[in-house]
């Protein structure tokens, strides 16, 4: 059960990306895109979507072995950028009335939910994950704000640097590992 | 019990602030504090040469009859005369004040380069309400 | 004339100094005292001799991570006269001291959030402008300089205008502006840091600071911001 | 609270006597032709011992005059080198000044007169300077009408002393050099040391209450 989480400035350059697999049993599956569709749906349309979410089959596949990490066809990488590029667009919808910075579930595409945690100086985070582990999350999302914000204090950091410090990686993997 | 004037000398022995309070003593032109600064700076120098016992610092009270010239030497060679009467027992208070105000509004104001004449009125309106 | 407080100390500017006490013994940086959020990092305790870098320091405001107001006056001057020194201008030299502001803006906004949210459960953010307007008149110019602002104005004749007032900024008080550069105001370092935490927040203005003397205050400052039209637009609409 | 020197200056701007107490750092040969001839022995520079021309001046005077105090430890050869009347002889050579003794005159004399000149324009009346302290000694003036300068070094925290060369100026000076025959006053080649002068001005220093 794989975690992509993505750093984006305020001008939605990204910053910062991390993929991760989580070992821990995901408590429920995500149903298949394929079966969440209205029946009234036609057969082609079915079809694209399928080939257009080459992960749906993958995953199913890849949850049977649990942690094991499934290299390959699996979920293509811009498949992950676009849904959290798509998502920002509900992001920031949701940004301007609520005015809570831990936005729950805010998208969801195919298996993927997309959680984001915006920062005041509108520095958004977005994490695509696939089972529902709330507060894990939530916690997650503190650290890594806590992270961003201490590395915010580095005078050489501008709001669009891109963040390559190793020990910044190194504590987000440790973080995403304990609460993910 | 009167406070007649202030000099501030930098550390070349230049007059770089004068004020005069009141009228306890006649009022020189400016070049004339200029020449008396310049003295001054020397004497201060001599003065701390001619010492019977070993070394000792330059001169901090110069007194005559009806005033004194009490004078605070900084580590950084800036001097601060304060011209008082003779029996002025807030003198060497009153120099470590003006050395402070002088820290504050003159050496933190970035328009000011050192060792060159004072020109920040904040200085000035400081020392009034201290001095005047 | 003596200050209000003995020795006046601006405490959020001064986090990214790392004290040298904290420095010098890398044992003591292993002790973070984080009351809010558990430090992740208790995990990896420095080895001894690795240089402690910025991840290590706790973001909490810590006493003896605080400058001397004196300190910070010195380096401020010197930042106006090296700015000065490469300036064509007084409104050349008043765009850099905002920028030089805009920068420590986005810094004061994270770290004074952080510092102020990191501990609720749901932390929150400020959606709409007037009562960002109303936090940063307090908790920016308290976390920057120590006390709230005087007073915020909104302009009768523009719509788009509001002021807020201080009527004896720290930063400008030991600076006496000479008479020939007397439009010159160095708060403008302090309109950046408002521009960027507005920026921030989502309403982009133009941010100018302007000397209002008055027989009361001589450094009375009023900092302008002037709101985007789209900053109002939006307000409007999302009144409804 | 100690009395350190006491230098007097005649209207030509020269040191004509000079006479110290407690002075720890010792004044250093003058150099030649630069003091004036019976000033204070111990730092004239004299090229050969014997041929002391000041020494026979003293055996004179003290032959003649009313002997008026035998002082045993007075050499009857006074030779320069032999300073046995200062009281700390026996202990390790002390320290010289690093400035030769007549330079530290003019020195004395040239702060002395420029305070003075500050002191008149500053207070635009005819003002005399007094005194000056700093951290280690306080410097006393007092100026006689026929210009003769009588300074005086105190420890810092000693009151006026202008009293003191006041009554130093109308006691042993009056007596022992105005009323003395054999002393040129102004001749501007010799100073006015001789012996009485010195033992009742030194008589009267020690007697004062700031002297310990």
């Amino acid at each position: 059960m794989s975690h992509h989480l993505f750093l984006l400035s305020p001008s939605d350059t990204p910053l910062y990306s991390l993929t991760h697999y989580s070992s821990k049993p995901s408590q429920s599956t995500s149903s298949p895109l394929a079966s969440n569709l209205p029946s009234w749906s036609t057969s082609a349309f079915a079809g694209t979507l399928t080939a257009l979410s080459g992960a749906s089959s993958a995953s199913q596949t890849q949850h049977g072995q649990g942690g094991t990490v499934k290299i390959g066809g699996g979920q293509d990488r811009h498949v992950i950028q676009m849904i959290a590029n798509a998502s920002l667009d509900a992001i920031e919808e949701v940004m301007r009335k609520e005015s809570v910075m831990y936005l729950k579930s805010v998208d969801k595409f195919n298996e993927w939910t997309v959680s984001a945690f915006v920062t005041p100086g509108n520095m958004k985070f977005v994490l695509l994950h696939e089972s529902r582990n709330d507060d894990g999350i939530k916690a997650f999302f503190n650290d890594v704000w806590e992270l961003y914000v201490k590395t915010m204090l580095n005078p050489f950091h501008t709001a669009h640097t891109p963040i390559r410090s190793p020990v910044f990686d190194a504590r987000v993997r440790a973080s995403a590992k304990k609460h993910l | 019990m009167a406070i007649f004037g202030l000099w501030v000398i930098n550390k070349a022995g230049g007059l770089v602030y004068e004020r005069s309070f009141g009228d306890g003593l006649p009022h020189l032109t400016s070049n004339e504090y200029l020449v008396l600064a310049g003295t001054l700076h020397g004497i201060h120098a001599i003065t701390s040469r001619l010492s019977p016992t070993g070394s000792s610092s330059g001169a901090h009270v110069i007194s005559g009859e009806t005033f004194k010239m009490n004078i605070l030497l900084t580590a950084t060679g800036t001097k601060f005369v304060l011209l008082t009467s003779l029996v002025e027992p807030t003198a060497d208070s009153m120099l470590q004040k003006v050395y402070e105000i002088y820290a504050d509004a003159v050496m933190k104001n970035p328009f000011h380069t050192p060792e060159m004449p004072i020109r920040s009125e904040a200085f000035d309106t400081r020392i009034t309400t201290l001095l005047g | 004339m003596s200050y209000p407080q003995p020795h006046p100390r601006f405490s959020v500017l001064s986090n990214s100094s790392l004290s040298s006490a904290e420095h010098l013994s890398p044992a003591s940086s292993s002790r973070f005292s984080l009351p809010s959020a558990p430090s992740i990092n208790t995990a990896t305790t420095p080895k001894p001799g690795v240089r402690p870098n910025i991840y290590d320091r706790p973001l909490n405001k810590t006493r003896n991570a605080e400058v001397s107001a004196a300190a910070f006056a010195f380096m401020f001057s010197e930042i106006v006269q090296y700015t000065q020194k490469r300036v064509s201008g007084i409104n050349d030299l008043e765009r850099r001291l905002n920028t030089l502001g805009y920068r420590i803006g986005t810094r004061v906004l994270e770290l004074m959030a952080w510092r102020n949210e990191s501990a609720a459960k749901a932390p929150k953010r400020e959606t709409r402008f007037l009562p960002a307007l109303m936090s940063i008149h307090t908790h920016v110019w308290r976390a920057v300089f120590g006390k709230p602002a005087d007073a915020i104005e909104k302009s009768v004749e523009n719509a788009d205008e509001y002021m807020i007032i201080d009527n004896d900024p720290p930063i400008t008080r030991n600076i006496s502006v000479p008479r020939d550069m007397s439009s010159l105001s160095c708060s403008s370092f302090t309109a950046g840091i408002v521009e960027a935490v507005l920026d921030g927040l989502g309403f982009s203005a133009r941010v100018t600071a302007h000397n209002t003397p008055n027989d009361q205050y001589p450094n009375r400052t009023t900092i302008l911001i002037k709101l985007e039209k789209s900053v109002l637009e939006r307000e409007e609409a999302l009144k409804t | 609270m100690t009395i350190y020197s006491l230098y007097i200056y005649d209207r030509h701007c020269a040191c004509v006597y000079y006479q110290d107490w407690h002075r720890t750092v010792r004044p250093k040969l003058a150099v030649e032709g630069g003091l004036l001839p019976a000033v204070y022995a111990p730092v004239y520079p004299s090229t050969n011992p014997d041929d002391a021309s000041y020494s026979n001046r003293n055996t004179l005077a003290s032959s003649s005059g009313v002997v008026v105090a035998v002082n045993e430890d007075v050499p009857r050869t006074p030779l320069p080198t032999q300073s046995s009347h200062s009281p700390i002889a026996q202990l390790p050579p002390p320290p010289t000044s690093s400035l030769s003794f007549d330079e530290e005159a003019k020195l004395v004399y040239g702060v002395v007169l420029s305070l003075r000149n500050m002191i008149k324009k500053l207070s635009g009346k005819d003002e005399q300077f007094t005194n000056y302290q700093t951290s280690t000694y306080k410097l006393h003036l007092y100026e006689t009408l026929s210009g003769y300068k009588f300074v005086m070094l105190s420890d810092p925290n000693a009151d006026s002393l202008r009293f003191v060369l006041r009554q130093i100026y109308s006691g042993p000076f009056l007596e022992y050099v105005v009323r003395n025959p054999l002393v040129e006053m102004d001749s501007r080649e010799r100073g006015i040391d001789n012996e009485y002068f010195r033992m009742s001005t030194d008589r009267l220093v020690r007697g004062l209450t700031v002297f310990q």
